[in-house]
């Protein structure tokens, strides 16, 4: 077990210190992607029969990673991770990660309160970033989310992210509301 | 029923519509029927705590508040007659005035589940550890083909010389042609001369400055040995690996030196002697 | 394969930057030496078994470290810049392909400096190579080009390179090589 592919490959996700893609993984390696792909799966179901660790598909690439299962052991050795983000900082983000790019003003539409500091936070953590200006008047600026946001979020790609949908229990109520919307001369389509 | 919120709970609320948001679940209510009457009354009785409790209440708490009192206030008005709507967008019928806080408070909870969601999803990030980059240091790549240019030779080869100059030649031709076994026993003698036959010269001295070539290193050595063989020099060391000194011994001593072959300080000599 | 204390041994050493000694390594998972050894020797079984990765014991401990064989891979990832030769190791490569075969005396001749650590490089790097020994006093090692030299430069043949009247008696030697190599050089094609 083990190609010669597959042992380069593992080895360059264990030094890397962050996600690499096929096509890097295939230009470090100076062969093709098929070839890395390939070699990928191979290593993958290695790495699933028994390891301690494993390779997911993180931030757009492959990264090496202890199994969630052992975390408590790994905790003690290491510093715990770095704080949480508190319930505005998540809430922020995920506003920004279904609309980007979007407005302080369009977040704060949404949340009803001033999202200023919480936005300040997620920059510095690096999550967000500045995605240019809107071309409208006062030119605000436009936030995004980084690579930095999925791999926070354990996400490959921003399509990972569930469809922005209603909760379910309004889900079933949703023709009701459709309809008692519809009498008071509403649509009930929102914007999602 | 009214309300009395349990106080610990107050200030985790993150503005109004997550507080309305709260009171709807809580109380059961019924989203797409906002009994706006219920709401108000349990919302401003939270702000009222919040404000008994001397938490800060924010801005935008106090404006919700304002507008649900608003619509509470139209909703006891009867409909105005369909002209009086004036501009109001598809002149159907009146707009139910709770309308827009509904979709607010529908687009607000959707967010809340996703980011409830994500967070589900950090905790399970955050029970991953990964690596940080490895350090490598001093690792020198075996290098790619075709990488370098004969041209990128040559202007090396240009600079090299440019700079060199006739530098070369000086010090090639010595290290090549001109020194001797003879060259290198005259040098000897003369230093150790013009040192004096008190104080010597040291091993170290009489090597030529590194670069080297190694055979003038030999010759020095092969001199050395020559000159302790006719008795020119005298080679001591005061102690075991010490240094070395090198003496010029007058030419009327000489014979007596080499019969005598004394032992002390010809440590050299007597290896010699062996041949 | 793979008990749960091989298991987090592995994610121990993949998270740790440095050696763990067993001692270490039992606090961490709060158990016995003897145990963490049993459980090393088996991870290490199982690394040397077609792993790209292997676990070494070094400095008291233990640690997680690509195999050397995959050092280039490596390199390519984490250094990617660092493959080109340094101007010292440059100059004396020029010097063993014009005056092969030839001794350190005669590089450091021209150079001026010791070039002992520059033809360690080239030596490692396999551009030049041992061609015997000269027999002269002291039998100097004599260098010469290889064929990844040709490789590396985009050379097929040593004729390739620009030809030079060397003659070390003459004293305008100098000037001339100097000359015919500038001649050369200008007309050399921008790459070859």
């Amino acid at each position: 077990m083990g190609s010669n592919l597959s042992q380069i490959i593992e080895c360059l996700l264990f030094v890397a210190g962050e996600p690499l893609s096929a096509k890097e993984l295939a230009r470090t390696t100076e062969t093709e992607t098929d070839a890395v792909e390939e070699a990928l799966l191979a290593l993958r179901r290695r790495y699933d029969s028994g390891c301690g660790l494993q390779i997911i598909e993180i931030a757009g690439g492959f990264q090496m990673a202890t199994r969630p299962e052992h975390a408590p052991s790994v905790g003690r050795l290491l510093a715990p991770h770095a704080n949480r983000l508190s319930r505005p900082a998540l809430e922020t983000a995920t506003i920004i990660a279904y609309r980007q790019p979007c407005t302080q003003a369009d977040i704060e539409a949404v949340r009803g309160v001033s999202s200023d500091a919480v936005l300040k936070t997620l920059l510095e953590r690096g999550l967000i970033c500045d995605a240019g200006r809107k071309p409208s008047p006062g030119r605000p600026i436009l936030y995004a989310t980084t690579a930095d946001f999925l791999h926070y979020f354990g996400l490959s790609e921003l399509t990972d992210l569930p469809p922005l949908e209603e909760d379910e229990d309004d889900a079933s109520t949703m023709e009701a509301m459709t309809t008692a919307l519809a009498a008071a001369g509403v649509s009930g389509e929102g914007d999602a | 029923m009214l309300a009395a919120p349990p106080t610990v709970r107050l200030e985790t609320f993150e503005g109004p519509l997550d507080l309305l948001l709260h009171l709807v679940r809580v109380g059961q209510m019924d989203i797409f029927d906002l009994p706006i009457a219920r709401l108000c009354d349990q919302y401003i009785a939270h702000l009222s705590a919040m404000e008994s409790l001397d938490l800060s209440v924010a801005g935008e708490f106090l404006v919700m508040a304002a507008t649900l009192l608003e619509i509470k206030s139209r909703l006891l008005l009867p409909a105005p007659p369909r002209e009086e709507t004036g501009e109001n967008d598809d002149g159907s019928d009146a707009l139910d005035p709770r309308a827009e806080l509904v979709e607010r408070l529908l687009e607000y909870g959707k967010y809340q589940r996703m980011a409830e969601l994500l967070k589900g999803a950090e905790g399970d990030r955050g029970r991953m550890f990964f690596r940080d980059t490895a350090e490598i240091r001093d690792y020198v790549l075996p290098p790619r083909f075709g990488e370098m240019s004969a041209d990128d030779l040559l202007r090396t080869l240009q600079r090299l010389l440019a700079s060199v100059g006739a530098g070369e030649r000086a010090v090639t031709s010595v290290r090549r042609q001109k020194i001797t076994l003879r060259m290198k026993m005259r040098e000897v003698l003369l230093r150790a001369e013009a040192a004096g036959a008190d104080e010597g010269v040291t091993l170290e001295e009489l090597l030529p400055a590194p670069p080297f070539a190694l055979l003038e290193v030999v010759l020095l050595f092969l001199a050395l040995l020559e000159l302790l063989k006719v008795g020119s020099i005298l080679v001591a060391q005061t102690q075991f690996c010490g240094e070395m000194r090198v003496f010029f011994v007058p030419e009327a001593e000489r014979a007596a030196l080499v019969d005598e072959r004394t032992e002390e300080g010809l440590t050299i000599a007597g290896g010699v002697d062996g041949e």
